[in-house]
């Protein structure tokens, strides 16, 4: 190598490391919130997890010294000097140039075989421990159980109060999860489509929703806060605006939101802007939505008679021919709309609904502490796959409303925010 | 300069097995025949399995018998139609390897369905 | 064969040209292939078995199952047409190597013509089982049924086209001893072809439904 | 195949095989044999193991430059918060075609031209077993590859793109959740690559088990040759595995069938463990060629055997073994049983065993070597320590429940492309500076070979190095976009630089084969023998470039390393001293008299007849009959090709000196001279056959 190259070499790798240092420095006094982060569990199984893993980061780090030193040090100390210079003959070694000719030595080699497997042996059965004590998702303090739906791109809860998920829910609501601090709450986690994971990493681990099946799970928050998740199975289109939020609240903020869930919303009074946008609604959108107490099954096209939205997503399976779920295989359903006021994200928590209610801002009465993030919501009822790509011809994600007038979208917004 | 004797070769790898033609004493017509009336029994009792499940014996038993009977079939249309059982142990041990993991892979996989 | 020719050139005296003796195994090229290929084979339907095994018993109360559609008593017939030809292809490969040329295109064809009428029976049994409802999109049990006896169907049809061309060869005068060891080839994917059905036949027809 | 009288004398010529006389005896008319190595015609019929590699090489290095662009493409949509570069539509088609091009059309035919190439010529074969067979695995590939990359630009930029992810999990792949062409691309595509690959197998199995010289007993072969064949068993074990998978994905497509139609009550799981019972060994399958090349290259300079062969060759094997076991660690959060997920968990820890006795046993070749580092070194050590950190993250992953926070986020991210970049892809970059003089007679540039080597490593860790830090920040991967809240900014944007970086690196590497070549023209071509960095495997016995015929005379191998220790020997004080000259040990490549397998129209005919059946399933079963038609009658081609040219009857032997066997030949058999000539194919149609059948 030239001595300009080499000089070049030597040059960039020392701007580098020098760089490297500057960017973590950076990165650790310009404190990002991170607000995903695995390696800050606020949850106990996502703490009993960091406990599991971060030994073994370290024992990681250490073969990682290991080797690299290895390998940086035989390079120093072995190398043939000079042996980088540029004339064609490069590599050749003259004939008298022979170190020892080691064959081999088979006690090292039993040595670096068996230390390893001693070494994870020792980690499997931490691990097993770890594994099957995460696995005991059975909660016990609460009854509460929720039925997790995930769909192209948002989540469905159904809060069964008395942990009975063969009946139909106590309520529904979507994409941000509120449960009680302090307690497990066990979740069931189903699909309507394709397959989605449920993550809210502060508190445990992901679990797929896998169409056709459900899968237990449980979360659980030490302390109140709002917990940022995302869906991390791909699932088409627009997975990665596919999010969700976990709140934690104190029992007794959570019994007065859950009781709050249970209500139905009012029609409001003809004349007001409200009341247009009721009518709006009722023509545009309630063919999806379902609004409980406002909207009917006559609505979505359905019997006014029978039970105003299928909560039961798979059943029993019966066979094709029995014509199940067929309908409900592809999503085509929406957000159920009762409460829409008192979540702080919408349309799978990509957007904020409320523009300064960070994460800390007390989550009840929400309308009343926050502003209400009027444009994106509006953008959003007038063109919703030109914020969040969708294909609504396929029944997913939902459908832009452009025929509405700047009058009709503030009906509908002034109608939308009555339900809190 | 100094005499050269050629290094000495690494330890003892024996020349390489040049096994030749692999044996091909093939058997007689007679012998397929044989086979061929042993694989007509095995079938036809398999098949009176079927018919005769209605005595109440347990499906597990069934199967267990019918899984039995199967393989022997399987192993002696490998070993004598398909000459495994004259032929060079490498052609043995490459379809046997196969096998081997077709069953135990699968046979996981299912298990992690089903039963666990 | 030709590729094996040049190939294999090393360890390669003139007075020999068969090809045989001398590869690093002393077997032929072909053979070991045959014999490579067939293992991975064992993946092949082991993943469709698998398939089936774990599919056909996902479909509801009311839907075509195994027990409404088999006939034991003709699929075991044509099972053991199918066994049988794996006789008739022995006989096909002792007569070439004895050098009896006219009994072995007496036995390729009498193989060939059995895999026909098991061929032929297999689409017999796909019509009658369509007639009684049960079709490739029917449900779960339907699909894997047809994907599975399907392959080995065109497995079992390949083979015949292979014993065809043997005939035809035959016929041609290019097929004589020295080249027994092409038909023995062919008749290990017969074989195969041959146990692949015996562990189907066990599994999907006799196991109790 | 013909053996065609060669009388050539010049060295320079051994490459070009004088045209043949005409063929007097066409056995059916029209299926005569082409003529000629010289021009691009004879590339397009080559049979030759050696040209093939290098055809593999090349394509390989194009799809690099495709899948590398979208890798860009992806960067740059995610420098910065809300990107609106590409958009969700299309990010999901560039990620996919990223991950599928780079896994099977770049280190898999990558490590395919290492053992095209290479194969036989360290186990001291002419070729390898059925070299009209390799062809077709060729182009068979490269008709797959065409397919898959022509799934970018039919009906509009990616808008037939496959968008399901490299790993096309059910039923997001159905056809009601994707209807576009693009599943079709993917699974009609590695379908062909399968068929491609799966012949490769059987023939590179075949050709080790069968093709060694006289001498040449297992633990004799190098471990490259090992690695390989450990690969090769990988493949014709797993892609039938994948077959499955594909077929019933493409049955569910095209024919309604229910494989993954949960309305049905099928359970999606099955496509994740058929997939990835393939998948997992897949890994292994790009990684093992990669360790196979570098303990070739770090022993050469180290001057030093390598360490612990026999636990080298016994890990490789354990590796295999092992990696039949730990598929399900892919589907830790899928929802297996918690037995399962604790089996699984556990045997995935153990593979750290294996690899990490192959990490030590490089370390402890190079201690107290005479370590050059030349730019092949620099590759393989970087393979040591860039995989090491590949490793370790991969068994942070394998601890069950802490999977569960990591999976699908971009630390599994960072773990693969450590492990497939910093592992597979830097050996065989190193494999290709290492055999370039073998291939090509001349060596690459050492300066732009080593600049390109550390930009490529700085840009590498500084793009996959934060990945870590960003999935456990909790970034999952496969987001077209992320909130500016998220704090992921700082980190994905250092990545995205960086992957410009590994671009220039990249176009160095280009640059460098440009200037090298150009540099040696000018100078005149000067030979750089037949074993310019004192090497230790028997294809540096022969001439660079490897002559058509590989080697002058059969080698009687007697140990491992043989050609090494002819050059070296012991004197009474058991010191190492040379023995005799390289030149006088390595062949020339001046024996003519070698017979070698004429070139063959049919391969690339199938290749074709194999993508006009690709296209027909996408687009239109009727195209697909008439292709099929087109195949068998190409089959039938194939089969009655003359083996060789009569008049050229003979010449068997390949020492020049014995013409012992010209009465053999019989000029009326349609084999030809090489007597059973066609039963070759006889068994061929089998594989080709069925392949097409879907
Ligand atoms: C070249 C390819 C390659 C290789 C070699 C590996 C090697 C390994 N991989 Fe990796 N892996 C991939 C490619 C590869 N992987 C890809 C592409 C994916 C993602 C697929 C997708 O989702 O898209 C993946 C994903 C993946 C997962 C799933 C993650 C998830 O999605 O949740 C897991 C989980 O266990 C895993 C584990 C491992 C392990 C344990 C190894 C081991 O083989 C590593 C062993 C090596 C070492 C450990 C280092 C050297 C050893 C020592 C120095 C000895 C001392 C060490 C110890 C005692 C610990 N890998
Ligand atoms: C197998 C090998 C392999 C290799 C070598 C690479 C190389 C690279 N990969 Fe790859 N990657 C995968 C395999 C590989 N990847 C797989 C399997 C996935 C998963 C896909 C999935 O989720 O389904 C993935 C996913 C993946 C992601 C995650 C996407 C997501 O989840 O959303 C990212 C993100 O940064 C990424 C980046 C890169 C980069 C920057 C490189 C760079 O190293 C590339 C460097 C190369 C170049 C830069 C080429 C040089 C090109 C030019 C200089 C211009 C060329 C111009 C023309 C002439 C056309 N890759
Ligand atoms: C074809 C069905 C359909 C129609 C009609 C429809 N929507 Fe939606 N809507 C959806 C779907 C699906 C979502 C979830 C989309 C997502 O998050 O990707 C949604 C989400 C929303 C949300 C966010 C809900 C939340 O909790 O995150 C609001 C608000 C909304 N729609 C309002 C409306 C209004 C107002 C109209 C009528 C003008 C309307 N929708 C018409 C299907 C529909
Ligand atoms: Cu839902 Cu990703
Ligand atoms: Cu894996």
């Amino acid at each position: 190598m030239s001595k300009r190259l080499k000089a070049l070499v030597w040059l960039t790798s020392l701007l580098i490391t020098a760089g490297t240092v500057v960017l973590i420095v950076v990165s650790i006094v310009v404190t990002d919130d991170h607000p995903l982060s695995t390696l800050s569990p606020v949850g106990r199984q996502g703490r009993d997890i960091a406990e599991l893993i971060n030994p073994i980061f370290i024992v990681a780090g250490v073969v990682f010294f290991l080797v690299q030193g290895a390998v940086l040090a035989l390079w120093w100390r072995y190398r043939v000097a000079g042996s980088d210079s540029g004339d064609g003959e490069f590599g050749y070694y003259d004939d008298d140039e022979f170190p020892e000719q080691t064959h081999g030595n088979n006690r090292l080699e039993i040595a670096w075989t068996i230390v390893p497997t001693v070494l994870l042996a020792v980690i499997s059965v931490f691990t097993l421990v770890a594994l099957f004590a995460l696995d005991d998702v059975k909660a016990s303090d609460e009854d509460v159980v929720v039925t997790v739906i995930g769909q192209q791109w948002w989540w469905e809860y159904q809060y069964h109060l008395d942990g009975n998920t063969d009946s139909p829910p106590d309520f529904v609501t979507a994409n941000e999860l509120v449960i009680p601090v302090g307690v497990d709450i066990a979740l069931d986690i189903k699909s309507r489509d394709v397959i989605h994971s449920f993550w809210i990493p502060k508190l445990n681990g992901k679990r797929d929703a896998v169409p056709g099946r459900s899968h237990d799970w449980v979360i659980q928050a030490d302390e109140p806060g709002r917990f940022r998740g995302q869906c991390t199975e791909f699932c088409g289109l627009s997975h990665g605006y596919m999010k969700m939020v976990a709140v934690a609240l104190p029992t007794a903020e959570f019994a007065q939101w859950r009781d709050n869930q249970i209500t139905s919303a009012d029609i409001p009074q003809e004349g007001t802007p409200a009341g247009d946008g009721w009518a709006t609604f009722s023509q545009q959108c309630a063919n999806c939505h379902v609004i409980n107490g406002v909207t009917s099954a006559a609505n979505r096209g359905g019997d006014p008679e029978s039970a105003p939205d299928s909560w039961d997503i798979y059943g029993e399976f019966n066979g094709p021919s029995a014509g199940t779920y067929t309908d409900e295989l592809v999503a085509g359903a929406a957000p159920n709309l009762t409460h829409l006021m008192t979540r702080g994200t919408f349309a799978g928590s990509a957007f904020d609904l409320y523009l300064n209610a960070g994460d800390h801002v007390p989550y009840l009465n929400l309308a009343d502490q926050a502003t209400l993030n009027r444009s994106e919501l509006e953008a959003w009822i007038y063109n919703a796959p030109e914020r969040k790509p969708a294909d609504a011809d396929d029944l997913r994600g939902m459908p832009a409303r452009t025929g509405l007038s700047p009058t009709d979208i503030d009906n509908v917004v002034a109608f939308l925010s009555t339900l809190d | 300069m100094a005499t050269v004797t050629p290094d000495s070769p690494d330890t003892a790898h024996a020349p390489d097995e040049h096994a030749s033609g692999g044996g091909h004493d093939h058997p007689s017509n007679w012998l397929y025949v044989k086979v061929a009336i042993y694989l007509a029994l095995l079938t036809a009792f398999e098949v009176f399995t079927y018919f005769e499940t209605v005595h109440g014996w347990g499906d597990t038993a069934i199967i267990v018998m019918l899984i039995i009977m199967m393989l022997l079939k399987f192993f002696l249309v490998v070993a004598f139609f398909m000459h495994l059982k004259f032929d060079h142990p490498i052609f043995w041990r490459l379809f046997v390897f196969g096998l081997i993991l077709a069953m135990a892979v699968y046979m996981v996989m299912l298990t992690a369905f089903r039963i666990w | 064969m030709a590729e094996t020719m040049t190939a294999e050139a090393p360890g390669h005296t003139p007075e020999h040209h068969d090809g045989e003796h001398h590869t690093s195994t002393g077997l032929s090229n072909e053979k070991l292939a045959m014999w490579v290929f067939l293992g991975s084979e064992c993946l092949l339907f082991g993943g469709l078995i698998s398939t089936y095994m774990f599919n056909k018993g996902r479909i509801g109360p009311n839907d075509v199952g195994p027990e409404d559609v088999f006939d034991i008593p003709f699929t075991s017939v044509s099972s053991f047409v199918l066994l049988m030809s794996s006789l008739t292809m022995v006989f096909a490969v002792s007569s070439i190597a004895r050098g009896d040329l006219r009994g072995n295109r007496i036995w390729l064809a009498t193989t060939a013509a059995l895999g026909a009428t098991f061929v032929a029976g297999q689409v017999y049994e796909f019509t009658a089982f369509y007639s009684e409802g049960l079709g490739f999109t029917t449900n779960l049990f339907g699909s894997a049924f047809y994907a599975l006896t399907g392959f080995h169907g065109a497995h079992v049809t390949i083979g015949i086209i292979m014993l065809m061309s043997l005939l035809v060869m035959s016929m041609r005068g290019n097929l004589g001893p020295e080249r027994a060891e092409t038909v023995e080839i062919i008749g290990l994917y017969w074989h195969f072809v041959d146990i692949v059905w015996i562990v189907i036949f066990t599994i999907v027809y006799l196991f109790p439904q | 195949m013909t053996v065609t009288d060669r009388t050539i004398t010049a060295p320079e010529e051994t490459l070009a095989l004088p045209a043949g006389p005409a063929i007097a005896h066409r056995p059916l008319g029209v299926f005569t044999r082409p003529q000629g190595s010289e021009g691009w015609r004879s590339w397009l019929f080559t049979v030759d193991h050696k040209r093939i590699g290098i055809m593999y090489g090349a394509a390989a290095l194009f799809f690099f430059l495709v899948g590398g662009a979208e890798a860009l493409f992806i960067r740059l949509q995610l420098a910065t918060p809300n990107g609106s570069v590409i958009g969700a539509g299309t990010y999901n088609g560039v990620f996919t075609m990223h991950g599928v091009t780079m896994v099977f059309l770049v280190i898999m035919p990558m490590a395919a031209a290492f053992a095209n190439y290479l194969l036989p010529l360290q186990v001291g074969a002419r070729d390898v077993a059925f070299p009209r067979l390799n062809a077709f695995s060729f182009w068979c590939f490269l008709a797959g590859g065409m397919l898959l990359t022509s799934s970018i630009l039919v009906g509009g930029w990616f808008q037939n793109a496959p968008d399901g992810g490299w790993f096309a999990y059910a039923p997001n792949t159905g056809l009601l959740f994707s209807p576009s062409k693009g599943i079709d691309f993917y699974a009609v595509g590695l379908q062909i690559l399968g068929i491609a690959s799966l012949v490769s197998a059987i023939n590179l199995i075949v050709t080790v088990l069968n093709m060694r010289t006289p001498g040449m007993s297992f633990f004799r072969m190098p471990v490259l040759t090992w690695m390989l064949l450990i690969t090769q068993f990988l493949l014709l074990f797993a892609l039938p595995v994948i077959t499955v998978a594909l077929f019933l994905l493409m049955f569910d497509r095209l024919w309604d069938a229910n494989f993954f139609n949960v309305e049905a009550g099928a359970d999606p799981l099955l496509w994740q463990h058929l997939f990835w019972i393939f998948g997992h060994p897949e890994v292994y399958i790009l990684i093992l060629p990669a360790f196979g090349i570098v303990s070739e290259i770090i022993p050469t300079f180290s001057r030093k055997p390598l360490f612990g062969y026999h636990f080298m060759v016994a890990s490789g094997i354990a590796i295999g073994f092992m990696g039949w076991g730990v598929w399900a660690h892919h589907m830790f959060t899928s929802g297996v049983g918690p037995l399962s997920v604790a089996a699984f968990s556990v045997s995935t820890m153990f593979i750290a065993v294996p690899t990490g006795v192959k990490i030590l046993n490089w370390l402890a070749t190079m201690y107290r070597g005479r370590l050059r580092f030349t730019t092949p070194m620099l590759y393989a050590v970087g393979v040591v320590s860039m995989f090491t950190i590949g490793g370790l993250s991969g068994v942070t992953h394998s601890i069950a429940p802490s999977d569960t926070q990591q999976t699908d986020t971009y630390y599994i991210v960072a773990h693969f492309h450590y492990v497939i970049f910093g592992g597979a892809l830097l050996g065989l970059f190193g494999g290709f500076y290492y055999w370039w003089p073998k291939a090509f007679g001349y060596k690459l540039n050492e300066g732009w070979g080593k600049a390109s080597f550390w930009v490529m490593l700085i840009g590498f860790n500084f793009t996959f190095g934060p990945m870590h830090i960003l999935g456990l920040q909790g970034m999952s991967r496969r987001i077209a976009t992320y909130r500016a809240d998220e704090g992921f900014a700082l980190w994905n944007m250092v990545a995205t630089i960086s992957s410009f970086v590994i671009a220039l690196g990249v176009l160095m590497f280009f640059w460098n084969v440009y200037v090298s070549t150009r540099n040696w023209k000018r100078a005149g071509r000067p030979d750089v023998g037949p074993d310019p960095w004192d090497a230790r495997g028997l294809e540096w016995m022969t001439a660079s470039p490897v002559p058509e015929h590989n080697f002058d005379e059969d080698i009687e191998v007697d140990r491992l390393d043989h050609f090494w220790h002819r050059k070296y020997g012991k004197d009474e004080n058991g010191r190492i001293v040379r023995a005799a000259p390289t030149s006088e040990i390595a062949h020339d490549g001046s024996n003519t008299n070698v017979h070698l397998p004429s070139p063959s129209y049919w391969p690339i005919v199938l290749g074709g007849g194999i993508l006009l059946v690709g296209y027909g399933i996408i687009y239109n079963l009727w195209l697909a009959a008439a292709g099929l038609v087109f195949l068998v009658a190409s089959i039938y081609g194939w089969i009655l090709e003359p083996a060789d040219d009569p008049d050229a009857a003979g010449h068997h032997d390949d020492h020049g000196d014995d013409h012992g066997g010209d009465d053999h030949g019989d000029p009326d058999s349609n084999g030809g001279p090489s007597g059973n000539g066609e039963s070759a194919t006889a068994d061929e149609p089998a594989e080709t056959e069925e392949a097409t059948v879907g």
